[in-house]
């Protein structure tokens, strides 16, 4: 579902963010992504997406080089990818409601029908009362909460959460994951970046552990190894 | 992708942002009627200037001198062709000459008390038509007239119609050149603020692109919303023009009245000019819109 | 708590924002630009109307018709008298008065032949200085001179300077009305976009504000941004007006140049007006800036 | 320090974020303030910096009743106070290094000495080669230790934490800890909301939890009932 060859990421002036990363996530995947804070989560998440790109090597979603994407096609691209924001990233002059309503208006649904999925989206997040706060209203765990539920109202093939629990309790924090492990369950491709190291403990996933931009470690491979040695 | 429910969710979306964030609307549509305000004003002044001219128009006069005694019938047919082309004749008999030279020569007039009973010819008084009133126009009339049998001399005042036409053009250019000024002036105003108020908005932009919205998707709501500033501008503008009809323009058109010219209000004010404004302000309001989202989408 | 040390930081930080969020600086000095370009042509419009009507001016003539065979000293003390007053006074001998009608009636000028060798009186014709150029004033004078000795009547063309009256009266004040709808519109645009690019920046305000900054420590480099906008603006207008002597002004001189009126452009250029341009700029930046940071610090 | 008696706060049209709160901070206290996502911790901090009045009750900050201050008082209150967001409040378009600065300039602090201060924080969070980049350049994490960084710059006398490690890993969020701790035996009063429940484990100090916008335990009054007890 994602194939990363020898991706470079570089912003003019610093030192390289990412290098060579080499990474393959199959589709129905559940993948966490951990490391240091700075050692390039966030943007590789953005190289999956098509917020930045590489500055060398392919990048495959899907089957669509997004190296080489037309600039026109990534919105169409972006609407099969759930992603849940570091920083949120919230219409701060809209209702929670519209918030999350948003994925379904840009697919062109019926505002019958996306009420009702919003709604049903907010109740598992536990946000039903707040569907007409405005994001600024709401704490920080109640905005993550509502970036979750957008992430997920339109049934994404893939999903990409970056570090979606910093702000929950340890009981959200489970709840949430295990809504992940149902989407995923369901046939969503999932990427967590995450530094809760309880987390990986916990659920027993792939961990892909990056460092300085480099993957340092691959559960996936690991395992590969083990079995082959 | 139902047409319907898009173009609703684009009219939730533009009205939801003029009343969750109404302070760049605000300002838009203030500057926007501002400056379709002083469009209006100008575009009135110019017209009032126009009608000024034309009223000053009316003072070329055309004195045909004839000679004494000329047949009646010559002067008639003379008179008929003219009249023909538009002009208003009147005939001075050397009578009535006589008597306006002494008004006019005022204290002075006892000199002419030793004339003859009928010094002074008689004369065709010619009101120009305004295809007429120009001095290129009126020389080759005078050179045409000027070979008919009654007629001995023309004179058609060269100076004063060479001045008017000068002033004409000139106050034509001038008021031309001032309203361009202000055309472009507001165009650039009006843009300006329209890439600020979405520059303060960028954020959502860019959110939108993130989740997946296309550029037109992005976009609608803003062209609805500048839309709706530039209609909301001009009647702002509007409501400033009549009250400027109302409180200003009276007392104006009293100190312009000797200059006989019809009310400038009168281009103020009308459905036909309401209209007009109404449409340039929702042309502004769009295309500036459209400009400053297209901007916004690009970075 | 450092005065110095302080005024640095302000500076810094002012630069700091230009530098790395250039848009709503650029926004607000193009506005600025615009706005103040516009009034700087207002004024030098009227300006050039003013020098129009004092010009048209010019043209008041009063004669005062002499006696013949009054004595040459009481003229010469009458003369005198209204030199003294500030009138431009010219004797126009009988002979000299006969050549001018004869010039004036044209083809009709046969009919003079018949008259006595100095049938029309002598006269002393006025050039009236700008301050008598007034319907009233005339008036009086006229009373005035009728009473002298050797006058016998004064023709001030009464209908001609009160038309003339009236046109400036319209002139001034249309033009101080277009004038001060054109600063209104400047100040009100000025200000909102002022109040947008702050707007667009609030979240920076209520930052300093919440890491413990007073109102004055916001205010101070959203002040000096507003005094440097100002400024450009200014610039910017000056290189606009600048514009407009070298490629527009030269034809539109050419088309006024029958009206005598002195170039307007030397109203446009000068270190007096460029000093007060940049100052008007400096101080619509800095009060719109003060106004717009004292709105974004109450919200 | 700080002392509030029946604090209540509400927004209008909803239920209120916090109900009859009374509580004591002694000065040179370290707390952990706990609880659910939305329980009001953030709200609770918000009242003692000024940010918002409470519906009813008193707030004593250092003896001064901010319930009942003068808007152009608050400002030299807050700069006693050193405050790390939940949402970072970082100025976008001001380099790591002014936004540190920032804190020291609102003081009148000369440039040289501010810059020298700075750089030194800067570098126990470890972000030293990052102080001329801009915020939106950094990670989650990085933002978070620059806010921690402006925080404590001017040796505040009270610390107000938001969640300070909701993006760190665990090595950075031990590091930054141990910075606070050490902040707070050199004199500072500090209160740390947060989620990690390993963080309470670890550091065993007295715990203030909320549910609901009430206390609902603190660890310094049930050892006071132990003690009795
Ligand atoms: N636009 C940018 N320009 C320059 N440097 C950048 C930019 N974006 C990110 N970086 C740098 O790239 C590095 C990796 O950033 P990234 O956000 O991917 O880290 P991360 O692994 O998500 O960290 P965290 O866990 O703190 O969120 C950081 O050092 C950051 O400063
Ligand atoms: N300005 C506001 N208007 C209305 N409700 C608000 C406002 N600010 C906060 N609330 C509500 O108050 C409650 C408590 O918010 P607060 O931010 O204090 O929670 P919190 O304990 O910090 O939660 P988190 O751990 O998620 O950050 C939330 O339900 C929130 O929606
Ligand atoms: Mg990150
Ligand atoms: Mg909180």
């Amino acid at each position: 579902m994602i194939q990363m060859f020898h991706v470079t990421k570089s912003y003019p002036g610093d030192p390289p963010v990412l290098t060579d990363v080499n990474l393959t996530v199959d589709k129905g995947e559940f993948v966490f992504l951990t490391g240091p804070s700075g050692a390039g989560k966030t943007t590789l998440l953005r190289l999956v997406f098509c917020d930045e790109k590489p500055t060398r090597g392919q990048i495959l979603v899907g089957g669509r080089n997004v190296a080489r994407i037309r600039a026109a096609s990534v919105p169409y691209l972006r609407r099969n990818i759930g992603v849940v924001f570091q920083d949120f990233k919230l219409l701060p002059h809209r209702t929670v409601l519209d918030n999350v309503a948003f994925t379904l208006d840009v697919l062109g649904t019926p505002r019958s029908e996306s009420r009702e999925r919003v709604l049903r989206m907010l109740k598992l997040v536990g946000l039903q009362h707040k569907a007409e706060s405005l994001p600024l209203k709401l704490s920080g765990g109640e905005q993550q909460r509502v970036v979750i539920a957008r992430a997920l109202v339109n049934d994404p093939t893939i999903l990409l959460a970056d570090e979606p629990t910093g702000n929950l309790d340890p009981g959200l924090t489970v709840e949430i994951l295990d809504l992940l492990c149902e989407v995923n369950v369901r046939g969503t491709t999932v990427v967590v970046a995450t530094h809760d190291a309880t987390l990986l403990e916990r659920y027993q996933k792939r961990v892909i552990r990056l460092e300085r931009g480099r993957v340092v470690s691959d559960t996936a491979q690991s395992e590969a190894v083990r079995r082959t040695g | 992708m139902g047409g319907v429910a898009k173009a609703e969710v684009f009219w939730r979306s533009a009205l939801q942002g003029i009343r969750h964030q109404p302070f760049p609307h605000v300002v838009a549509v203030l500057t926007l009627g501002i400056a379709l305000f002083t469009l209006g004003l100008g575009r009135a002044g110019s017209l009032a200037v126009e009608h000024l001219l034309r009223s000053l128009g009316t003072e070329v006069q055309v004195t045909v001198w004839l000679r004494p005694g000329a047949p009646q019938a010559d002067v008639d047919v003379l008179s008929a062709a003219l009249r023909g082309r538009g002009f208003g004749v009147q005939l001075v008999t050397p009578r009535a000459a006589v008597e306006r030279l002494t008004r006019e020569l005022g204290p002075a007039a006892d000199a002419l008390r030793g004339l003859a009973s009928e010094p002074l010819p008689p004369s065709l008084e010619l009101q120009v038509p305004p295809a007429w009133r120009d001095p290129a126009a009126l020389r080759q009339l005078a050179d045409e007239l000027q070979r008919q049998a009654p007629v001995t001399a023309v004179d058609w005042g060269e100076a004063a119609v060479e001045r008017l036409g000068a002033l004409a053009r000139a106050l034509r250019w001038g008021g031309l050149f001032a309203f361009a000024i202000l055309l472009c002036a507001t165009v650039v105003v009006v843009s300006a603020t329209l890439q600020l108020a979405i520059y303060a908005r960028r954020e959502e932009v860019e959110i939108q692109k993130l989740v997946g919205a296309t550029d037109r998707f992005v976009r609608a709501p803003f062209l609805i919303e500048g839309l709706l500033q530039g209609m909301a501008g001009a009647a702002l503008a509007l409501v400033g023009l009549a009250a400027v009809l109302h409180w200003v323009a009276p007392p104006l058109e009293t100190l312009f009245a000797f200059l006989r010219v019809p009310s400038p209000a009168a281009a103020l004010w009308g459905l036909r000019s309401t209209l007009e404004l109404l449409g340039v302000g929702a042309l502004l309001g769009l295309l500036g819109s459209f400009l400053a989202v297209s901007r916004a989408l690009r970075a």
